[in-house]
């Protein structure tokens, strides 16, 4: 099997996502999102459900593409690309906490609505930051058929749109994932935070010992798979971040005068901005090897190929945005100025599910010690 | 004036005791750590209290003149009392530029009638003051001025536009450069200096949003504004000498400054103190070798820093370049900064996404601090030009 | 012709046999990586017999023609050998100029006569070639050759020099561009290309110490030195085009080189083996969590290399800049293998100090291999200029 | 007390070794030494026998100047600055190691030869490359008065020369101190080593059971205070190192051209070089802030001070090395390049005596932890 495999279907899947978001995505549509409750459009959204996006990776049984996930990679790769804000990666992720963990019922319940176009969103990490899913402080205490649960988690997606939300606490000492439905959710339950990418829509769920019904309790806790499908998505939003700050940069260098020449003539501005582009062509490679490890099936060298994505593409994204605002001068310390949506959106996409250093360290034992 | 020992060891106890019982609780909102990024009337109003109260207590404009509203004591009690509010990290005086630019050319170059008009309420910081120096596309280019004043009877009239002016909407006055003529021998020979009335119609200071998403600075604009000729300080076309006068004010190479905390930095201890408190994966980021690593790095990077101050007073270990650490302060400092900052999230795991909010670490101040960290590597030439100014100034490498 | 799966494995199967069974055993002083490296006689007589075994086994030259040498099978018995090599790391064959650049210039080319000149010789490694393109002053810009080749009746008189000659003191023979002609439509058409006898009075070879303290290449003087018109390949003005002809032979994009080793190369998976090995403080390196934490770093750059020349076989991820991957090969390669080398020897504690000789680890490989990586980032256009080169043809910046 | 002092008589040593070592160490007299067999002609150690440099920090009584070793800080400085080889930094070190750890006999018989003039050396190193001065294989047994010592040292600077090696074994289980005098060891215990800076004459020593009287084991042990010895004139040869190659990287910026400009003026260079001044700035600030430690006795600071000058001086000495043969292009590549014996110079000193990440790792506690 090739090193990096991509079919047929998956280049008209791409083709589609890319026209898709730079037709619904311009930049000026991205900064007025930015002022709106929602983080997309709701028409944008049901265009998206009409293109499948919802249920890509949903099982046809239960309505669904029943593609892998590795083919939902080119649509989160073409939003990163232009800073689309949505609840797909939250979904898709919903979604493989289901199918991987959840029970029959469950399944039937939830993932035909998901495929029909119901948002759903995930709520693993808590205030203090840490990326280790399993190591939590949220609990639910089980009497009779009822699970009582007292949790708080931060950074759940686009929460008061989700259908469902997929929360994870301990119960009777494990960590186990327990499906919420909105209806559920006591007033005041979420509460909107303040990320540094404002085209999230980021809340905080607590809750107080909240009674659900035990059928709620997902059979399995597959959080490695969670966090499997969390890396590769959010690499691809990475891979797409890259090159959309790579043009931003470009258009300026080949744009903007000084002392009458091109800024992009000048090698400190022309060196640092080829290096960005090979990162990027690292981070791409990477997503596709890690996509086409998924699809293959090849669990040996899956974890190592999505935690080196994550990492590559953490400090390379971080880095281009970082460049990016200083590239711009003057112009560039201003909110006008794009870079610094770039920027932000590369702290977010570092900081979510392990920095560079927190997948190096999980990688040593992986590459180094037989 | 003879100052004795045990005066100043009095008055270090008295300052300290003030600021120490007189520090302000948490407002409740992130403060500003400079000037320049003062973005909304609540931190304004805050600021300018603090200013005032301070003033009131006698410990700013210590050194000035009594007649003007300054105490008339020896330069040594400011510098105690601007130790002790370091030490206190209370927050900084936000009339920076009246303080520190124009007060103190104001009290060299000025008549007694502009004395008395202007010193003291730069001190209580009634009247707040900004700076017109940088314009669009000019950058830091002083000699490149473009804004115009022409002389029409007892009034010159303003065009143009100056950028980056901070306080700008809250500012009584203006230290402003303008073009009163075009034909000197050279580019600086046609400037002059202004000492000009904000509130004066056809100046308008426009807001403009930081990539920080708060506001701090503003574009002038100049529109056919008439200010009085008396507002002219230094004759025309000496508005170079006068400007390069207050730079040295500023810098504190010719004393004269009122004195007080300028802003409140984040220093390598900081990110130190962040580090024992913030936690990555459940445990204080301290404790992770890699963290520890990069912190020892930072650490040798700022002494080396202060070290190099140090030794550029020591002629004899002043190198072959002996220009090399005073033409290289600005970029060392501001891209330390820079980069200590964007580490400072890192300390945070997750939470190093959050922003300014009660619920991120240090109510998001690390995240803001590092996008504002931007002003020091962008503002008055950016590192990429710094790099080249020393290359070529320093090392005598040749002109791109 | 048709090859069967039986066919092959069994093939395998015997090449893998033959190279553990043959692979020389160490010569006790350390071997060149590459032939760029062959600094004293005895490296290169070691050499010279070894590819002459593996010549006389019938393991290189596998799909030439039999009737000048070769054995006429298919290329993927070749393809098996080479892979064998690799696989038991034995040495390279060192007449790389005359395996993969004269040889098949030469069979695509020459005449019956000049095949059956040369091509044996080539392959049993008794007539090493050498190239004489690059000059100095001019890097690796072909167009710029200066030196001349008049002709005067039946023979060239070749008057210039040439640079970085690979194997020069050792080369029966070299392919060599020589401008015939200045005054053509442009810098390219007065080239024409020669397959110069060394052994010709006026060529002389001079090696040049390397920063290694090794020799290995040479710069080559002509004076006057006079070779038969015969020697032309390509007529007169055509050494442009027999040039880039030779160049796709060396890349492999047009297939026909008679294979086997070119180069021992380090790998990153010998910089890991090499942490295993070698001791920091008494401990083996790779048990320190920040050699731990580079060598994953280094291994996910070569691993991106690497999964960059995959993905650049699918079209449809080829990103908006589709030249970015195969113009930089070169610049990632070179870059990453000195900063490689470059972290050996942190490993070694010490050792790092040492250099080549018995008590070094390795023998002093990785100092050596250190030094010698500056010939990819310096050689065939600086890293410096591959980023100008990038930058331009692939990104469209503005040209400096 | 100022954090960087620096005194008249400490001004004029400076001068006095800046003039010589420029005078003395032109780059083509470093080039012909290295074809000696000794690192320095036996003339110009004479000269600097008679500057008094190797009795500069031998106290008075045994006939030398009683200076603190800080004064020796600008010697080592203007050797490093002109490449210069001798045996003034190993004799330095045994007279350290004499002064802290020699009890009063052995003072009085090496320290006025010293001042004198004879070199002296110290083997401390093995052949493992620890940098743990205490974590020794060799050995010696005591039997009534005499010592039976067996040990393999490595990296012994100038020890043919050397009338003293003060060589390092375990001594009862601890680490202890001898010093050999040169008569005393058998022939064939020194063998010339190949070390990558060829200014450099290294020998490993090695003896079998060699039998020396008790009396020449040193009273002290104090590895501590050898350590710190070595740290300062290895970081004051670095400082001077950094500013050679510096100097020799402009020359070739400011005179040699490609496509008709020099190629100083290319960003891509002049940006680098700029760097490499400021870590130049920052290196000798470290050096004389250690200096500076060590005169006024500020041991609080000291250990702290030297180990940021060596780990900040390792690594911009080395890079400075790296770019100075990279910025030469084609020239850089050959041995007659300087550039070479720059970057040689810079790996010999960032891997003796620890290199920066060896450092680093011991100021974490120093300045992390209270």
């Amino acid at each position: 099997m090739a090193t990096i495999e991509f079919s047929e279907e998956q280049t008209m899947l791409m083709e589609t996502a890319v026209d898709f978001c730079r037709k619904q995505s311009p930049i000026e549509r991205v900064r007025a999102q930015i002022e709106q409750p929602q983080s997309v459009d709701p028409a944008v959204w049901q265009e998206m459900v009409n293109l499948g996006w919802t249920g890509i990776t949903v099982p046809e049984q239960y309505g669904g593409l029943g593609l892998s996930l590795a083919d939902a990679v080119p649509i989160a790769e073409s939003m990163g690309r232009h800073l689309m804000g949505s609840p797909f990666v939250s979904t898709t992720l919903a979604t493989q906490a289901l199918i991987s963990s959840g029970g029959e019922a469950l399944r039937e319940r939830w993932l035909p609505q998901i495929a029909a176009g119901t948002p759903a969103s995930m709520a693993l990490t808590e205030e203090d930051g840490n990326w280790n899913l399993t190591e939590i402080g949220s609990f639910a205490t089980l009497q009779g058929d009822q699970l009582s649960l007292t949790a708080k988690k931060c950074f759940v997606q686009d929460a008061p749109d989700a259908g469902v939300i997929v929360v994870s606490a301990n119960v009777d000492g494990r960590a186990r994932l327990i499906a919420i439905a909105a209806d559920q959710l006591p007033p005041g339950a979420l509460t909107r935070e303040t990320v540094i990418d404002e085209t999230r829509r980021s809340y905080t769920l607590e809750v107080d010992a909240l009674a659900l019904p035990v059928a709620q309790l997902l059979e399995g806790a597959d959080f490695a798979a969670i966090e499997r499908a969390a890396l590769l998505l959010l690499s691809a939003e990475m891979s797409g971040g890259l090159s959309g700050v790579l043009h931003v940069i470009i258009d300026y260098l080949t744009t903007r005068k000084q002392f009458d020449q091109y800024i992009g003539s000048y090698q400190s501005l022309k060196h640092p901005t080829v290096q960005i582009l090979l990162s990027l062509e690292a981070c791409r490679s990477h997503l596709y090897r890690a996509a086409t490890c998924m699809a293959q099936g090849n669990a040996t060298e899956l974890e190592a190929a999505l935690r080196m994505a994550k990492a590559q593409g953490s400090e390379a994204f971080a880095f281009a945005g970082d460049r990016a605002v200083q590239f711009h001068g003057g112009f560039g310390f201003t909110y006008e100025c794009d870079a610094q949506l770039f920027l932000r959106r590369a702290l977010w996409c570092q900081y979510q599910f392990g920095d560079a250093a927190y997948h190096r360290n999980l990688l040593a034992p992986l590459l180094l010690d037989d | 004036m003879s100052v004795t020992q045990a005066e100043i060891t009095e008055f270090e106890e008295q300052a300290d005791r003030w600021f120490a019982e007189n520090k302000p609780a948490n407002p409740g909102f992130i403060l500003p750590e400079t000037f320049m990024e003062v973005g909304t009337d609540q931190q304004f109003e805050f600021l300018r209290n603090w200013q005032q109260k301070v003033y009131e207590n006698g410990y700013v404009g210590m050194s000035w003149p009594k007649e003007f509203g300054g105490l008339g004591m020896d330069q040594v009690f400011q510098d105690i009392a601007t130790k002790a509010m370091a030490k206190h990290r209370v927050p900084f005086l936000p009339n920076t530029i009246g303080l520190n630019w124009a007060g103190p050319l104001i009290l060299a170059m000025g008549s007694q009638e502009e004395k008395s008009r202007y010193i003291k309420g730069i001190l209580s910081a009634e009247d707040i003051w900004c700076q017109g120096f940088s314009e669009p596309d000019h950058g830091s280019d002083l000699g490149s001025a473009q804004c115009k004043a022409v002389k029409d009877g007892d009034e010159y009239v303003i065009n143009g536009s100056k950028i980056w002016t901070s306080l700008g909407s809250y500012a009584k006055y203006m230290i402003l450069i303008a073009r009163t003529s075009t034909d000197g021998p050279n580019k600086y020979a046609g400037l002059s200096f202004f000492l000009a009335p904000m509130q004066t119609e056809g100046i308008e200071p426009r807001p403009i949003k930081k990539l920080t998403g708060e506001y701090g600075f503003c574009q002038t604009f100049f529109n056919d504004a008439r200010i009085p000729a008396s507002c002219m300080i230094g004759g025309e076309g000496e508005g170079w000498k006068v400007a390069m006068a207050t730079l040295m004010f500023e810098r504190g190479a010719a004393g004269g400054q009122a004195g007080g905390l300028a802003m409140m930095d984040l220093s390598i201890d900081d990110v130190v103190e962040l580090a024992r408190r913030a936690k990555r994966n459940g445990k204080p980021a301290i404790e992770d070798p890699r963290v520890r690593e990069e912190l020892v790095d930072l650490i040798t990077e700022a002494r080396g820093n202060s070290h190099m101050a140090a030794r550029d007073k020591v002629p004899a270990l002043a190198t072959d370049w002996p220009t090399a650490i005073s033409m290289s302060g600005k970029l060392r400092s501001s891209e330390l900064k820079r980069r200590m900052c964007q580490f400072a999230l890192s300390l945070q795991g997750a939470n190093g996404a959050r922003y300014v909010s009660s619920d991120a670490v240090d109510g998001g101040l690390w995240q803001r601090s590092y996008l504002n960290a931007f002003s020091g590597t962008i503002g008055g030439g950016t590192s990429q030009i710094q790099h080249n100014i020393i290359g070529e100034r320093v090392l005598g490498l040749p002109k791109g």
